[in-house]
C-alpha cells in the first residue's frame, strides 16, 4: 500500500530536478529490491498518475526487479531472496517490504546458522538513468 | 542516482515544527528515559508530539513507555500507535524484540526509511531518541533537521560521560544543528562537575541537572507513560524544558 | 579481491591464547571498567596481557587506565604502549579526545586494521572492550575468534539492560562464539534480579554480580591501574574471572 | 615502515590461495589508497624479498594509487586528497596512514566545516587481478 508514498516520493524528486535544471525528464528507469517485496502494478499504477497530475507529464519509465543477495558475515554463504525469506511469517515478510534490511533480525543463514547477514543487492528502491531534454 | 526518500523526509519534517534530537554520545546517562518522559511533558501541555525511537541495537523507547501496538500501514506510510497522545514509532515495534544485527551501511539505509516512512502527520515536537557512539544515526537525522532541529546533549556528572559529550557537541556545531544545551542526570547536586565545565568550555547553555531518582529502578518498564509523569524524574526535567525554551505549561 | 588483512589478523590471533570479548549491548553498564580491571588483573596473575578498546566513538580505557603514549610503529605494525604490564591499543591514542563521526563501512574498516596492525605479540589474554550495540565492533571481532574467544556478558539487574543483552547472546550463539556467562554489575544484591533469569532462559552462566561502589564516581580517571586494583569492585570481579575459569591466582 | 607487514599479509594471502587451490600466481596488481600514504618503494622492495623467499615466487605484480576522494554528508562537496589532508600535522598523518579513515577526526569539510566526513575511495590496500596457471 505504502507503493503510492513511494511514487510520490519518485515523482517529487523527479520535478525538482526539473524544475532546478530547466529541463524536461523524458525518461526514468525504476529499480526495486527484491526484498522490499513491492507491488509493481500498485507502483507504476501510482507513477503513471502522479506524473500524469504533475510538471513532468509525459515521462516514461520502466520497473524492473534486482534481485537480493543475502550474504552471510561468518560463512560467506550467499542466499537468494527465496532462501532468505523461507519460513517467515506475513507479519515478518511485511516488516521487511518496509525496511528490508531488516531480514537481517529474522532470517539466519542457511547454511551455517550466523546472525550476522547483511543485504548485498536486492534492497529497496532506487531511479536510475534520468533522461532529459532541453526546454 | 535519485534516492526518493531524502524528497520524503524533507516533506514530513517540513510539518513538523521542532525536530529534538536526544543525544549525548555515552551509552546508560539516560537519553532513552529523558526523550521518553520530556515527549510525556510535551504532549501533557498540549503539543502535538512524536517520538522516534533510533537506537536501532537497543531501542528502549517503547518498553519505557509501554507501546506495544505495531504501526498499520497506509497510503501515506507507516501510521504510528499513539500512547498517552504521542505518536511512537520504533524500530522495536516492526522487529519485536529480535536482535538487529546490522552492518556497514544498513544503519543509514534504516534510518532514511524509518524517517521516510512514518507518518506522523503535523507535529509540534518530534523528538527523537539516539544511540550512544557519533555514527550513522546521528550523522544522518543531522543532515535533515538543519532547518528545525535541535538537539538536547544528555551527560552525567562524570569525565568519562563528558568526554564522548564533547565529541557530539564537536560534530554538531560542524554540521551545524542548533544545541539547546547540556543536561546533566543522576546529578550529585554540586554546584560545580564536569559537565557545566563542558558547557562553559564549548560555549553551550547549562541546561540544569536532574538528581539520581531512586524510584525509577523500581518503575521503568513497570509503569505506563502516566505514572512517569509524577516522578520527581519528570519534575526535573520539566524545569530543564522550559529553560531550553519548549512549550510545557 | 584478495584482503591482506584478514590474513594478518588470524596470524595475530593464532599467537594469542584466549580473546576475552567484554560486551552486553547496553552503554553505561560497565563494560569498559570490567575490560580494563579485567586486564590489571590477569595481569598481576602473570598472565601476558593485552587490552583493546573497540568502542570508536566513546573509547573510555586510556582513560580508565591513565594511558597516554601513542603506540610506536615498527616493522611489525603498530607496538602498543604497556601500563601495569598490559599492552592498550585504542583509538583514543590515535585521534587524541578528536570526535570519530565513522559512517558506514568504516567501522569495519577500521576494526579490520586494529586487528591487523596492532603487534601485541604472545599472549595469555587479550581483553576487547566492545562498544553498546550489536553492529560492526561486535559482529567483526566475533568472526575472527570463533575458535579463541569468549564472551563476558555484561548486564545491570534492570530490565532495559537485560532486554538489550539478551540480543548479544542470541547474535553470538548463532556464530557461534563461547559466551563465559553473564556479569550483573551495579547489582543491589537481591538472589533475584532479570540478569539472572535471562542467563537461566538462556543457558548461559551466571558467573556473579559486582555491587554498586561508590567509591569510584571518584577514583575513575583520577588514579591509574594499581589503585584500580584496590578497590572492592576489583575484589568481586576477581571472583567472578576465577569462576569464568581464568587464570586468576 | 608498516610497509612490511602489509607486504606480509599480501603473499601470505597468495601462498594460501596457490596452496589451496593448487595453482600457480603468474601475477597481481596492488591498489594503495592515496590517503593510506605507503612508501610504495619500500612495499615493493618488501613484496619482491617476500615472493622470492616463498611458494610464489616468480609472481609478477604492478602497484598502483587509487587517488582519494573524500565527501561531506552535510553539503555534498567532495575533496581529493591534498585538499583533505591539507593543513594536518605530520603526527595526524601519521595516523591516517595506519587508519585512513581517521581523516574523519582530524579533517573538516572545506566547503561547510561539517565533520561528517567519509572516504568514499583511496582509503587502504587492495590485491586485485590474481592471475593463476594450473601447477
Ligand atoms: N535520574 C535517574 N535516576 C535514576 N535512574 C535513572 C535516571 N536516569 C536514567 N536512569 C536509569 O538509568 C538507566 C539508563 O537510562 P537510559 O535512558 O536507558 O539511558 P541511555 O538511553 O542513555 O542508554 C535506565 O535503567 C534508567 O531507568
Ligand atoms: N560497580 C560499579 N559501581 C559504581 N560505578 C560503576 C560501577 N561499574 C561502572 N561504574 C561507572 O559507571 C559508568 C559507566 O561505566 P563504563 O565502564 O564506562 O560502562 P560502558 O563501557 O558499559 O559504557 C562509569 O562512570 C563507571 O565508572
Ligand atoms: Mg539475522
Ligand atoms: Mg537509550
Ligand atoms: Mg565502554
Ligand atoms: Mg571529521
Ligand atoms: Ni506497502
Ligand atoms: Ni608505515
Ligand atoms: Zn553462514
Ligand atoms: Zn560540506
Amino acid at each position: 500500500m505504502h507503493e503510492y508514498v513511494i511514487a510520490v516520493g519518485i515523482v517529487e524528486s523527479l520535478r525538482e530536478f526539473s524544475f532546478r535544471s530547466g529541463r524536461v525528464v523524458k525518461s526514468f528507469r525504476v529499480v526495486v529490491g527484491e526484498l522490499s517485496m513491492l507491488n509493481l502494478e500498485q507502483l507504476s499504477e501510482a507513477l503513471k498518475r502522479l506524473i500524469e497530475a504533475s510538471e513532468v507529464s509525459g515521462a516514461q519509465f520502466s520497473i524492473e526487479v534486482e534481485p537480493a543477495r543475502v550474504r552471510c558475515g561468518t560463512c560467506g554463504y550467499e542466499m537468494a531472496f527465496s532462501e532468505a525469506v523461507s519460513g517467515l511469517s506475513e507479519e515478518e515478510r511485511e516488516t521487511i517490504h518496509f525496511l528490508p534490511d531488516l531480514i537481517a533480525s529474522y532470517a539466519e543463514c542457511r547454511r551455517c546458522g550466523s546472525l550476522d547477514l547483511r543485504v548485498v543487492e536486492g534492497r529497496g528502491v532506487s531511479v536510475r538513468d534520468v533522461i532529459y531534454v532541453e526546454h | 542516482m535519485v534516492d526518493y526518500r531524502e524528497k520524503l523526509v524533507e516533506k514530513r519534517l517540513r510539518s513538523i515544527s521542532q525536530v529534538v534530537m536526544v543525544t549525548g554520545g555515552k551509552g546508560g546517562v539516560g537519553k532513552s528515559l529523558i526523550a521518553s518522559t520530556a515527549a510525556l511533558l510535551l504532549s501533557r501541555s498540549s503539543n502535538r508530539t512524536g517520538l522516534l525511537d533510533l537506537d536501532l541495537h537497543g531501542p528502549s523507547s517503547c518498553f519505557i513507555l509501554g507501546v506495544k501496538e505495531a504501526p498499520v500501514e497506509s497510503e501515506e506510510g507507516l501510521v504510528p500507535p499513539v500512547v498517552e497522545g504521542v505518536k511512537v514509532m520504533s524500530i522495536d515495534l516492526l522487529a519485536r524484540g529480535k536482535p538487529l544485527p546490522l552492518r556497514g551501511h544498513a544503519k543509514e539505509e534504516v534510518v532514511k526509511e524509518m524517517l521516510a516512512l512514518t507518518a506522523y502527520g503535523e507535529l509540534d515536537y518530534l523528538l527523537v531518541d539516539l544511540p550512544p557512539g557519533t555514527g550513522d544515526e546521528l550523522l544522518t537525522v543531522s543532515r535533515y533537521v538543519r532547518v528545525n532541529g535541535v538537539a538536547l546533549v544528555v551527560t552525567t556528572p562524570t569525565q568519562l560521560a563528558v568526554n564522548v559529550a564533547r565529541k557530539v557537541v564537536e560534530i554538531l556545531s560542524s554540521i551545524p544543528v542548533r544545541i539547546a544545551g547540556i543536561v546533566e542526570n543522576m546529578s550529585g547536586g554540586g554546584a560545580t562537575s564536569p559537565s557545566r565545565d563542558l558547557a562553559r568550555e564549548m560555549g553551550v547553555e547549562f541546561l540544569g541537572s536532574i538528581p539520581y531518582d531512586l524510584a525509577l529502578n523500581s518503575l521503568v518498564g513497570k509503569i505506563g507513560g502516566r505514572e512517569l509523569l509524577s516522578t520527581n524524574f519528570a519534575e526535573s526535567l520539566s524545569y530543564i524544558l522550559k529553560k531550553a525554551g519548549f512549550k510545557i505549561t
